[in-house]
């Protein structure tokens, strides 16, 4: 069974298709990344997957079920989530109302309970903030618990966003560019961050430059150019794979190198 | 803490404000006479608060000159209300509960008049109001009393004017502010006890600046004889010059809300021949010598003029008349007993005034004749009398 | 002091709540007559609508220019349909809220789809459509020059005098900050905050984001239509004038002034923005020019209003005194 | 019926082309920094107000014209260096309140600098009307056409061909990619709020002989030159141009044909129904959001 399954996707700015009758297949229960040279399409992908952008033409269907153009706060409610390459932090809040509401879902939002702080809502706050704080401490940011999230550094709102996408309990989870910006220490507890998810049970797909972290993470890796779909195999498939070695050239920008 | 803050800041303010009002009043001798007024001295009606500010002002001061009102001062207690029914709720209460005063002149507006009469009642403090409409004073209440002639009193004076001169088919176009929209309907009730017709009913906005299209309207109506705009500021002069504009061949009437000079200055020569109802005060030069009132409006004219260096219009007579009114009611009552006071001014007979000659009584808290009004038509840029 | 009963004090919900209480328990003390009730009753009124305001303004971080609007329906529900209907005044205010919020709820989902000054266009038309309304149905309204409105009878009792609409107010406004906080320390409110830190993330957080957009404008005028009924009946008197796009602006100044994204700091700017024009009357010509600086100023040198800033002194001078960091 | 309709069409296009002037005027600052600004129409004031002020000082007309457009433009720099700049990276919110406060400033100070009454301006060339087809127009009315048509048609050349117009147009789409490409952006800015200011007492002064003028004009005239540069679409000069046309055109269809007391009415009903429909009014580029 697939998980996340897009059949002929397109999605046009002005004319240029930014992604071009796309197919792919991401099987539950592992690592997947995409990979492609500087407009290639990968985060506009992203978008489309998730609700921000309604594709020109094409489906995506998650667990079997047609969500092309849902809202993305009704495919947080099926269990997908997501990161953003240009963060996305409440910066009127802090670290961990940040991750409190990605617990929204779960909680109650009765307008009327909310008023006049009935139904024990003091109490689920309480136990809201418990699973908040336990979900930072899972992302190694239990140092930022009050703090207001606009005091904080580039790295820890990376894990931030991390924690929050986590606190949904999607059984998918796009992370987009998790890497940027971040230094090789950070980059490697990172890693690691995404294999411990991975082995909660999450399927994880990463859109990411780092070559040395895609290699180290991935279990299947798919490869976009223009739009389309490149090449697609494990990591020594892609490796091995000429188009792949040529577009990487052509574009000249190697394996390795830190993505923008 | 927070509140420790607020309240310096606040003591920061006050200093401030204290400090840039410029001759503003100290703490009040405790034998003045305490006249408050609230008045549209900004805002769109200001033409009206203006003048009568000015005049209240000139005259407080002359007669302190003279020794003030019975042996004690007068002092003039002002808030600017604009044409805003809430500062002026907010205003009479803060002369009433914090200053004190002992009577009240003012609002100008019909507006803010409403508004506080309720308050004013209650209080039970003499208001002489400066404003038009006659829902102030019909039916009567018991403490408030008003100098301008009634828009009502206007409307009369039109029709008759236009009886005489044939003219039964007309076309109405109003000001939406107070005034226009309050006139607009004591015209229309009126009109057929003259065997008048209102066959175009237009109205335009108080900032409007164009009226060609509601003008068109009219001037496409069928057997109009003349047009009347009941209206004050600006907009009746734009639609005296769109009048104009258009070729409209029909009489145009104007109320007296827009009797000053300004009228003519802003309509330039467009303002020709047109007509309309004003107290005598605007034509004090041609009345006859024998005429009561020639010596009254002829002294405030050259009066206000020499101070304040601008044209009189009726609406600082207004004032002249509520505080001549206020201070011979006083002197009467021989103290400043608001009872007293009060029945004092319902006796007022005879006082000559800028508006006319006033009897008051208890079912008339306005005591003008439709005789008060003089019917004017602007010839060559002036007032002149035709009646 | 107890450590638990400290962090109580500190916590808004209770320790701000006591205070304001108290302010508004000591507060008769120091006004003198009727006047000084009056501008308190104002105030206090004014707060009302802002801390609604601010629950759209600061915390959902969305923009109207046109709630005087909402004010004023309120307002004229109570007066027209008591007036000319004969309903009893709380079934008229009632009424008022009822359809006030309709209308909200119907112009919300296509106007909250806009974004800033498109938001700000859309509710100030609103607004200004609402106030013509109103001074053009003459026959209903009483146009420019308003219309009376009958006192609030309660129990048979008649509500009136500046003593007894002072504790009204007072009371309706510690209802509506307690309200108000309840709100923003739930779910419900943490997610209105998800849509002003980032609409795309909130979204992916499982936030509806336009329904909760929606709800805050619905909340937000319904408040002050409720506040607008109560003063109509205070003041027994409506008229056009305060439901116009000025009276709109001085709403959306009084909550930057007070701090947006703070509950008190609205009350505080509502306090403020109705003191400060009676101070001013002394300065008659040059008032509207200090007005307009005291707004140009504040939003420049404290852009993040009054009661935040202050909160943020105050924590750095503790720090600095050498209190362990939070 | 024609002469009728003709007659609607010329005092709307007449008006609308004051609105078109305050709209450009706003898409013009709007450009440049993205701030809405409130006191759009006080230069509206400011143009008309001057002029009559420094010509019953005893000053030849064309002379008070030039001074009351320098006056402005001036009072328009300081605005922005003022009041705007020391504000730079506040949110929409607090920009649109800083704006409002400085058009209550202005405001105040033309009503104590000068006085508050209404005041006529003398016509530029005449005030005999000019017939056509049965409708009649002010000479004064071709003055305010005229004046609309070339100050777009000026803006136009600024902005397509000059080096400083380019400038701003590049600061308009990337202010930090215009930085680094070496553009001053402070004197786009700077030179926005001069440019408005300029436009906003030129529709002041065109438009006095026709409506009066006083110390408050300029709110009504704001809010519907703001209408019509939604309704073009915020930002786009032609755009604001024929949104103030159509708002101008509305208004007079609208008092002549359906009710004068909506008349203020329609031009926000019409805002409100393109916005519901067209969010990005009838000229302005659909954006997406990146994230």
């Amino acid at each position: 069974m697939t998980l996340l399954k897009v059949e002929a996707l397109s999605r046009e700015f002005g004319g240029i298709l930014a992604v071009d009758s796309l197919h792919f297949e991401i099987a539950p229960g592992s690592i997947h990344s995409i990979i492609g040279p500087n407009g290639a399409g990968k985060t506009t992908l992203f978008n489309l997957v998730t609700g921000v952008y309604a594709p020109s033409a094409g489906r995506v269907h998650f667990e079997g079920r047609d969500i092309t153009g849902l809202a993305p706060h009704r495919l947080a409610a099926m269990g997908l989530s997501r990161t953003f390459q240009n963060l996305q932090i409440f910066f009127n809040m802090t670290a961990l109302e940040n991750v409190m509401v990605g617990l929204h879902l779960t909680l109650d939002r009765r307008l009327g309970a909310a008023l006049f702080r009935l139904g024990g809502v003091a109490r689920k706050e309480r136990r809201a903030r418990d699973a908040a704080a336990e979900l930072m401490r899972f992302v190694g940011l239990e140092a930022y618990l009050d703090v207001d999230a606009d005091a904080m550094p580039y790295g820890a709102l990376k894990g931030l966003e991390l924690a929050r996408a986590l606190a949904s309990k999607p059984r998918l989870l796009l992370l987009d560019e998790p890497a940027a910006g971040l230094n090789p220490v950070e980059t490697e507890e990172v890693a690691g961050l995404i294999r411990k998810i991975a082995q909660s049970g999450v399927t994880v797909v990463l859109v990411e430059h780092d070559m040395r972290l895609v290699m180290g993470v991935s279990d299947h890796v798919l490869v976009l150019d223009y739009g389309r779909k490149l090449a697609e195999g494990t990591v020594d498939e892609v490796r091995a794979n000429p188009d792949v070695i040529a577009a990487y050239l052509g574009s000249g920008a190697a394996g390795g190198t830190h993505g923008a | 803490m927070t509140r420790h803050f607020i309240k310096r800041t606040l003591a920061i303010l006050l200093t401030a404000a204290a400090a840039l009002a410029f001759g503003a009043p100290g703490a009040p001798a405790s034998e003045t006479i305490r006249i408050g007024t609230f008045l549209s001295v900004t805002g769109p009606a200001s033409f009206l608060g203006d003048p009568e500010l000015k005049t209240l002002r000139m005259y407080i001061e002359s007669i302190n000159k003279d020794g003030g009102v019975l042996g004690r001062k007068l002092e003039l207690v002002h808030y600017d209300v604009q044409h805003l029914a809430d500062k002026a709720k907010t205003a009479i209460k803060r002369l009433i509960e914090d200053d004190k005063v002992d009577v009240i002149i003012g609002p100008s507006t019909t507006g803010t008049t409403m508004a506080t009469i309720p308050l004013v009642e209650r209080a039970g403090i003499p208001m002489i109001s400066l404003a038009g409409a006659v829902v102030i004073i019909n039916p009567v209440k018991k403490w408030v009393f008003k100098t301008p002639h009634t828009d009502r009193m206007a409307c009369a004076k039109i029709f008759g004017d236009m009886k005489k001169r044939g003219f039964t088919r007309i076309g109405m176009i109003s000001g939406t502010g107070g005034f226009g929209k309050s006139m607009r309907g004591q015209c229309k009730g009126l009109a057929a006890d003259f065997g008048i017709s209102v066959l175009a009913d237009e109205t335009y906005g108080p900032k409007d600046s164009d009226m060609t299209p509601q003008l068109t309207k009219i001037k496409n109506t069928k057997g109009l004889q003349a047009v009347l705009n009941p209206g004050f500021g600006q907009g009746p002069a734009i639609v005296t010059k769109n009048f104009r504009q258009l070729g409209m061949g029909m009489s145009l009437y104007q109320s007296h809300g827009v009797a000053s000079k300004k009228y003519i200055e802003l309509a330039g020569a467009a303002a020709e021949g047109v007509r309309l109802p004003a107290a005598a005060l605007l034509v004090a030069d041609q009345l006859a010598d024998n005429d009561p009132q020639k010596v009254v409006v002829v002294g405030y004219k050259k009066a206000f003029e020499k101070r304040w260096g601008s044209a009189v219009s009726t609406f600082g007579g207004h004032a002249y008349d509520g505080l001549q009114l206020a201070i011979s009611a006083i002197a009467r009552a021989g103290s400043t007993d608001k009872e007293k006071v009060r029945a004092e001014i319902e006796k007022t007979s005879g006082y000559i005034g800028t508006g006319g000659i006033v009897h008051m009584s208890p079912d008339d808290h306005l005591g003008l004749s439709l005789s008060a009004f003089r019917m004017l038509e602007i010839k060559n840029g002036e007032w002149t009398l035709v009646d | 002091m107890s450590q638990a009963l400290k962090r109580k004090l500190a916590d808004p919900r209770t320790g701000g709540l006591l205070g304001l209480a108290a302010v508004i328990a000591v507060l008769p003390l120091f006004l003198p007559n009727n006047f000084y009730y009056d501008v308190a009753i104002g105030a206090g009124l004014s707060a009302i609508v802002c801390v609604g305001l601010n629950l759209l303004i600061g915390y959902a971080g969305q923009i109207s220019l046109g709630h005087a609007g909402f004010v004023g329906l309120g307002a004229y529900s109570s007066a027209v349909l008591t007036v000319e209907f004969g309903w009893h005044p709380l079934a008229a205010m009632t009424a008022g809220a009822l359809g006030v919020g309709i209308l909200a709820f119907l112009v919300a989902r296509p106007i909250l789809r806009l974004r800033g000054h498109y938001l700000a266009m859309a509710t100030l038309g609103l607004g200004i459509i609402i106030s013509i309304v109103v001074n053009t149905e003459a026959e209903y309204t009483g146009g420019p020059d308003g219309m009376t409105v009958p006192s609030l009878m309660f129990f048979g009792r008649e509500l009136y005098g500046e003593a007894v609409w002072y504790w009204i107010v007072g009371a309706a406004l510690l209802f509506t900050v307690w309200l108000s906080l309840n709100l923003i320390a739930s779910p419900v409110g943490r997610a209105l905050r998800a849509v002003h830190g980032s609409e795309p993330a909130a979204e992916i957080a499982g936030v509806d984001t336009a329904h909760y957009k929606v709800l805050v404008f619905v909340i937000s005028a319904v408040i002050a239509s409720l506040a607008g009924s109560l003063g109509a009946h205070y003041a027994g008197f409506v008229s056009p004038a305060n439901v116009g796009f000025f009276r709109s602006i001085e709403l959306v100044t009084m909550v930057v002034l007070g701090g947006m994204a703070s509950t008190y700091g609205a009350v505080v700017g509502a306090a403020i923005l109705t003191v400060l024009p009676q101070l001013l009357t002394g300065l008659e010509d040059y008032e509207h020019i200090a007005f307009g600086l005291i707004l140009m100023l504040t939003v420049i040198f404290m852009p993040r209003g009054l009661v935040p800033s202050f909160f943020t002194i105050a924590r750095n001078r503790l720090a600095s005194a050498g209190a362990p960091p939070p | 019926m024609f002469a009728e309709f003709l007659q609607f069409l010329l005092s709307g296009v007449t008006v609308g082309a004051a609105y078109g002037l305050v709209a450009l005027g706003f898409s013009i600052i709007y450009n440049a920094s993205h701030v809405i600004n409130f006191a759009q129409g006080e230069f509206v004031m400011l143009g008309g107000m001057s002029t009559v002020f420094l010509m019953a000082a005893g000053l030849p007309m064309p002379v008070a014209v030039v001074l009351a457009v320098l006056v402005t433009v001036v009072l328009g720099l300081l605005l922005e260096k003022l009041a705007i700049e020391p504000a730079r990276g506040a949110g929409v919110v607090p920009l649109i309140i800083i704006t409002i406060g400085a058009s209550i400033f202005l405001r105040g100070v033309a009503q104590v600098a000068m006085d508050r009454e209404f005041h006529a301006m003398p016509p530029f060339t005449g005030d005999a009307p000019i017939m056509i087809a049965g409708a009649t127009i002010l000479p004064q009315s071709l003055w305010v056409f005229g004046g609309m048509a070339v100050m777009g048609m000026l803006l136009w050349y600024f902005f397509a061909r000059a080096r400083f117009g380019k400038a701003m147009l590049a600061t308009a789409y990337n202010p930090l990619a215009a930085r680094l490409i070496g553009v001053n952006t402070r004197l786009v800015l700077l030179c926005s709020f001069g440019l408005s200011a300029l436009l906003g007492s030129v529709a002041g002064i065109l438009l006095a002989p026709i409506t009066f003028t006083s110390y408050d004009v300029g709110i009504m005239l704001g809010l519907k030159g703001f209408c019509a540069a939604i309704l073009g679409g915020m930002g786009h000069g032609a755009g604001a141009v024929v949104g103030g046309l159509i708002v101008g055109i509305a208004e007079a269809m609208g008092a002549g044909y359906i009710s004068s007391e909506y008349k203020d009415a329609i031009a926000f009903i019409i805002i409100l129904l393109v916005l519901f429909f067209m969010p990005n009014g009838l000229f302005g580029k659909r954006t997406t959001e990146r994230v």
